[in-house]
């Protein structure tokens, strides 16, 4: 208790203006492709606090996290749009498709609940892969997926007979789509953030902690761990369900090319260089690792030109080769993370020292 | 003359201070005991002699070098070797491949073959099982195999760890006729022990030591008779 | 009758390289309890590098027959994969020994990305073909048919896979890998030092990775910087399957697991009424691993673990 | 008569090859301080793996306070009453030691996730009481200064209290307690012997493994003595530290 309760309020309230304005003075600054990417980092915020209390909280390495955001986001396409033509609302079909995530987070919790660390996230890998290639092959004999095209024209959010997808204007400001679904995605996000908050600070929350650190001493103070394991999975795999279903309904097209392995290991590694367990590194690692490659986009191919008068390295590589080195050189120097807990940062001091 | 001199040697461990400066000594051709309860630091100690645990304080001397800065690996090659607890020996490697293995830093065959042969005189057991997995043995066999590939590393040295521990009682009797046999080779060693009795009786010279420290020493004969030794243990 | 015997023949074909990748991955786990994520990108680097030598060895009109260049290409491969190999471990692992085991899983698949990415800057993302220099031509078993170059393949992979037994089980330095990967510590006490056995297993896993990535190209006709994914992960399936650690399980896993999914994908039509069609393929291979992690972790030849906490 | 709260019949253990317990019996009244002893590898850290879940026996029997604890999974022994420490301590060591004991309490509160998010008022009052009840046993075990202190920050001493508070927090009817005086000082093996009697007369029963005999000799009201996976002797402490098989399981056999 540092921070005195006014000193809290001021932050609270600066960030809560900054947080409401942000969209539009990025937009107009920087242009609305920005503002699209800052929707996005929204999503990934949401996606890395899921994975968070999989790997963060309860220690258990997934790389198959993916396919929860897949089922949710499928979930959504399905019942909103053309492909069969049900229109359901998005306060249906979302809470739905999240209740789907979290079933087949209990389906892949179950049988791997023994596994540790490496083979645990093997089977997720595989089990990631499994839901991708149906997703790129179920358009045949039965078309469920429509396969590797995808499935087009999903519903925009419609709140009290206005669209998201449409730009509106009120008071003379004009609204872009991203514009408004940045304050779903905001409000959705923080309801996340205070959800995997109170989660942490809870009962629960010390029962993943407990086992993380030590789970035959867990077990031997009667902590269920095979519950606690798959309840660990199912809330992980909720957030990646609203977050895939979003996704869909933002986007408006989704194909199984959004859903392979580097989307999983992307989502892995903000938690991890943010600072696994910890809610606002995880945060910080999201938005870094959702913008940082939208600048290099917009840099590395200038400088080149700059410098050498010619491309030498593709951008999309140069970015893909960053990403992997920053992986790496994070994981030697630095492996708590760029905002690590003090609980963390002093684990990983004193497995430096021993 | 001293082949292994100790002083003032500090371990710690995770914030406790397992050892707390001892000094020993070790004559060559000695056979040398180290008694005491569990968790008085006894097995710290001999691990720090090879290098396993770091010392916070003190000199190790061994045969005129000083050894603290010493790997792991090349101790065998300046002839101190241990026998770890539970014998350590490979299960899934043969006899006669665990004796090879006590060959390891030696470059001459010839030699690792005589050493062999001469392992299997010793212990007529092994050369009837050279071809089994260790981990098949019976717990006596495994200290033979132990011992005997100790021999093949022709160690100045030897250090040996709770050689009977978790073993039945003749197995243990069994164990020790086996050390007695090998220091009538002239191996000079260090035996760490909780079996106070045999040890003592096997050996010239004892220490006890008690929560980190050595309280007593002296000819094990005296320490043998001595009413404190058994207090330590059994309390008064 | 025959198409049950032509997948069992291309199940071979395909099991014998998952075997010999298979080693590589069980060779490192055995010796260290890790698994080398980055292995399956030495497979990739050994079949680009392979491919890259033998089309500017023809560019350069060298008049050599097609093994031959191959064979050239090959010499270069291995060790540059062995160096690979060595550098993985000297990057991702080492320094991270002791750690946390989330650590050296990370380094190692952010290694994985930047030496897919490397791969890229080199040969570019499109598929790359093998030259056509060997000849595809076919002999018929009880009329099934299997090309001289994947007899070759299936040949040449259990010489390598017998070579490695022998020298595991017979030499001086394959006793000190058992020995190593029983008990480090005992072995170093015998002299033994760790860290160079520990760079060997590396090495020697990432030259039959090299020879596995060249025997991918050649039989599927081309090279790709993101190959070394599946068949890496398949082929650390098949070492699961056979029991990690355990090299004959490495084999024996590859071998089964080239057979299960040649036959699924054979038959899985049928099985599923049309349902599932032979794209379906690569889902065996994870059905397999999941289903051989759940009911006997240790895979089919490898010991029970005792329960002791 | 005192009523039996604990009873083991012919317990077998096996790891591989080797008979780790056999045929072990042991009956444990209300109310005493029962003591395990036995020389290194004689099977008492087993025994209590045993007794508290974490290893499944071969054969035998196990009843505690009348239920049927034969093969339970450790979290169900647990709720049925028996809790432990462990010989190297194993404590959560990144939490407070108010959070350790604060763990100890999840057997006996039951807020789920869905409490936990909305933190109703159910779940915020039992969070309080699960605080309020960690304050109480750190101060039971005099450690209250320490309570925000990460674990592993804490003395040896400390840690060995804060293990045993933990326990507590499960409101065990047995505590066992694996040697808890390893690496203590005669004063700290003193008041900590203090704390057990403390514990006893508050009506918990504790059962202790001991490789220190001076201890409990003065400590337990009956101890039975392990050798070899077998129980050797029982009885008061008076007539076991006499009994010549103990000795010799102790000293070692003379070498004829």
């Amino acid at each position: 208790m540092t921070m005195d309760t006014n000193k809290k309020l001021a932050v609270f309230i600066a960030s809560a203006i900054v947080l409401a304005v942000l969209p539009f003075v990025v937009g107009s600054t920087l242009g609305n492709s920005w503002v699209r990417t800052i929707d996005f980092a929204l999503l990934y915020v949401m996606l890395a606090l899921g994975l968070n209390i999989v790997v963060g909280f309860a220690g258990l390495l997934d790389l198959g996290f993916i396919a929860f955001y897949a089922v949710g986001a499928y979930s959504f396409a399905l019942l909103g749009s053309p492909h069969f033509d049900i229109h359901l609302p998005f306060y249906i079909s979302i809470p739905l498709g999240a209740g789907l995530a979290a079933m087949f987070g209990l389906l892949l919790g179950t049988p791997v609940l023994k596994l540790k660390g490496d083979y645990l996230a093997i089977v997720t890998l595989g089990f990631g892969e499994i839901i991708r290639i149906f997703m790129n092959n179920l358009n045949a004999p039965v078309n469920i997926t429509n396969g590797p095209q995808g499935i087009n024209l999903i519903d925009p959010i419609q709140v009290g007979g206005v669209s998201l997808g449409k730009a509106i204007e009120v008071f003379g400001f004009n609204l872009n789509p991203v514009h408004m679904y940045y304050y779903v995605f905001l409000f959705l996000t923080v309801v996340v953030v205070i959800m995997v908050y109170r989660l942490q600070h809870s009962r629960i929350g010390r029962a993943w902690v407990a086992m993380r650190e030590d789970s035959i001493a867990a077990a031997a103070m009667g902590l269920n761990i095979r519950n606690i394991k798959l309840l660990a999975f199912a809330l992980g795999a909720l957030s990646g369900g609203v977050a895939g279903g979003l996704f869909a309904t933002f986007q408006g097209f989704i194909s199984p090319e959004s859903f392979g392995l580097l989307e999983s290991i992307m989502i892995l590694a903000m938690v991890v260089l943010g600072g696994m367990g910890h809610i606002p590194g995880v945060i910080l690692g999201a938005v870094v690792l959702t913008i940082a490659p939208e600048i290099l986009r917009d840099v590395i191919g200038p400088l080149q030109m700059k410098a050498f008068g010619k491309m030498l390295v593709d951008p999309e590589n140069a970015r893909m080769l960053l990403f992997g080195v920053a992986m790496v050189v994070m994981m030697l120097v630095r492996p708590e993370g760029m905002w690590p807990s003090k609980r963390r940062a002093a684990e990983f001091k004193d497995a430096k020292k021993g | 003359m001293s082949i292994l001199d100790v002083k003032n040697l500090q371990v710690s461990y995770g914030g406790i201070q397992a050892v707390k400066g001892i000094d020993f000594h070790i004559n060559k051709g000695e056979l040398v005991t180290l008694i005491g309860a569990n968790g008085a630091g006894k097995t710290t100690t001999l691990k720090t002699l090879v290098g396993m645990v770091k010392i916070a304080g003190g000199s190790i001397n061994f045969d005129g070098k000083d050894t603290t800065s010493i790997a792991t690996h090349d101790f065998v090659r300046n002839g101190l070797v241990m026998v770890p607890e539970g014998r350590g020996v490979f299960a899934k490697l043969t006899v006669e491949e665990n004796l090879q293995m006590g060959g390891y830093y030696r470059n001459d065959r010839d030699g690792i073959a005589r050493d062999i042969a001469h392992v299997y005189e010793l212990f007529p057991r092994l050369k009837e099982r050279y071809k089994q997995l260790a981990g098949t043995l019976s717990g006596g066999e495994q200290q033979m195999v132990a011992m005997g590939r100790a021999i093949i590393s022709k160690p100045k040295l030897l250090l040996l760890d709770e050689p009977s521990m978790g073993l039945a009682p003749l197995i243990v009797e069994k164990i020790f006729e086996i050390i007695q046999m090998v220091a009538a080779e002239g191996v000079t060693m260090l035996l760490v022990e909780q079996n106070a009795k045999l040890a003592l009786q096997v050996s010239q010279r004892g220490y006890v030591m008690e929560s980190g420290k050595i309280s007593m020493s002296g000819p094990a004969k005296e320490l043998l008779d001595d009413e404190r030794v058994r207090n330590a243990y059994l309390g008064g | 009758m025959d198409i049950f015997l032509q997948q069992i023949l291309n199940g071979l074909v395909l099991g014998s390289i998952y075997a010999l990748i298979a080693l590589g991955y069980t060779m490192v786990y055995g010796i260290m309890g890790l698994i080398n994520f980055a292995h399956g990108e030495v497979v990739m680097f050994g079949a680009m590098v392979t491919i890259t030598v033998v089309t500017s060895l023809m560019n350069a009109g060298v008049g050599l027959p097609g093994p031959m260049l191959v064979l050239v290409g090959l010499l270069v491969a291995i060790p540059a994969c062995m160096l690979l190999g060595y550098a993985i471990e000297r990057v991702a692992y080492r320094p991270l020994r002791g750690a946390q085991r989330l650590a050296p899983l990370i380094t190692a698949i952010g290694l994985s990305i930047v030496l897919q990415q490397v791969a890229i800057l080199i040969w570019g993302r499109n598929y790359i073909p093998f030259p056509a220099i060997l000849d595809h031509e076919t002999i018929e078993i009880f009329g099934a048919t299997i090309t001289k170059l994947q007899l070759g393949i299936v040949a040449l992979c259990l010489l390598i896979m017998v070579g490695l037994l022998v020298v595991v089980e017979k030499t001086k330095l394959g006793r000190a890998m058992r020995a190593t990967s029983q008990n480090p510590a005992v072995a170093s006490l015998m002299g033994v030092n760790v860290n160079t056995i520990i760079s060997a297993t590396f090495v020697i896993g990432s030259a039959l990775g090299a020879i596995a990535g060249v025997m991918v190209a050649t039989n599927y006709d081309q090279a790709h910087y993101y190959m070394g994914f599946m068949i890496g992960l398949k082929a650390f399936t098949a070492a699961v399957l056979g029991g990690i650690g355990n090299l004959g399980g490495a084999v024996a896993g590859g071998i089964l697991l080239g057979i299960i999914e040649s036959l699924g994908a054979g038959y899985i039509g049928d099985l599923t009424g049309g349902f599932l069609g032979s794209h379906y393929q690569d889902i065996f291979a994870f059905a397999v691993l999941i289903v051989v992690l759940i009911f006997r972790p240790s895979g089919l030849l490898g010991e029970k673990m005792a329960d002791r906490a | 008569m005192s009523e039996v709260l604990l009873k083991i019949e012919g317990i077998n253990k096996r790891f591989g090859g080797l008979h780790a317990l056999s045929n072990v019996s042991l009956h444990i009244n209300k109310g005493e301080i029962y003591g395990l002893i036995g020389p290194n590898g004689a099977g008492k850290t087993t025994m209590f793996n045993v007794l508290t879940g974490l290893y499944t026996p071969d054969e035998g029997s196990f009843t505690f306070d009348g239920c049927d604890l034969f093969r339970a999974p450790p979290h169900v022994v647990v709720k049925s009453g028996i809790a432990r420490t462990f010989q190297n301590i194993r404590l959560f060591h990144e939490m407070t030691a108010l959070e350790n004991v604060m763990v100890g309490r999840h057997i006996r509160s039951r807020a789920n996730a869905l409490g936990a998010v909305l933190r109703n008022k159910a779940t915020r009052d039992e969070e309080a009481a699960i605080e309020a009840k960690a304050w109480e046993l750190l101060r039971y075990v005099g450690i209250e200064d320490v309570a925000h202190e990460r674990a592993k920050n804490l003395s040896y001493g400390h840690q060995r209290r804060l293990e045993i508070a933990r326990a507590l927090a499960t409101e065990p009817k047995l505590l066992a307690l694996d040697e808890p005086a390893a690496g203590m000082n005669p004063s700290e093996t003193e008041s900590l012997k203090a704390l057990m009697e403390k514990i006893r007369d508050g009506g918990v029963t504790v059962l202790l493994i001991e490789h220190d005999v001076k201890l409990m000799m003065g400590l337990c009201d009956r101890i039975a003595v392990l050798d070899y996976g077998k129980k050797i002797a029982e009885g008061v402490p008076e007539v076991v530290r006499k009994d010549p098989k103990v000795i010799e399981a102790y000293l070692g056999v003379a070498h004829e």
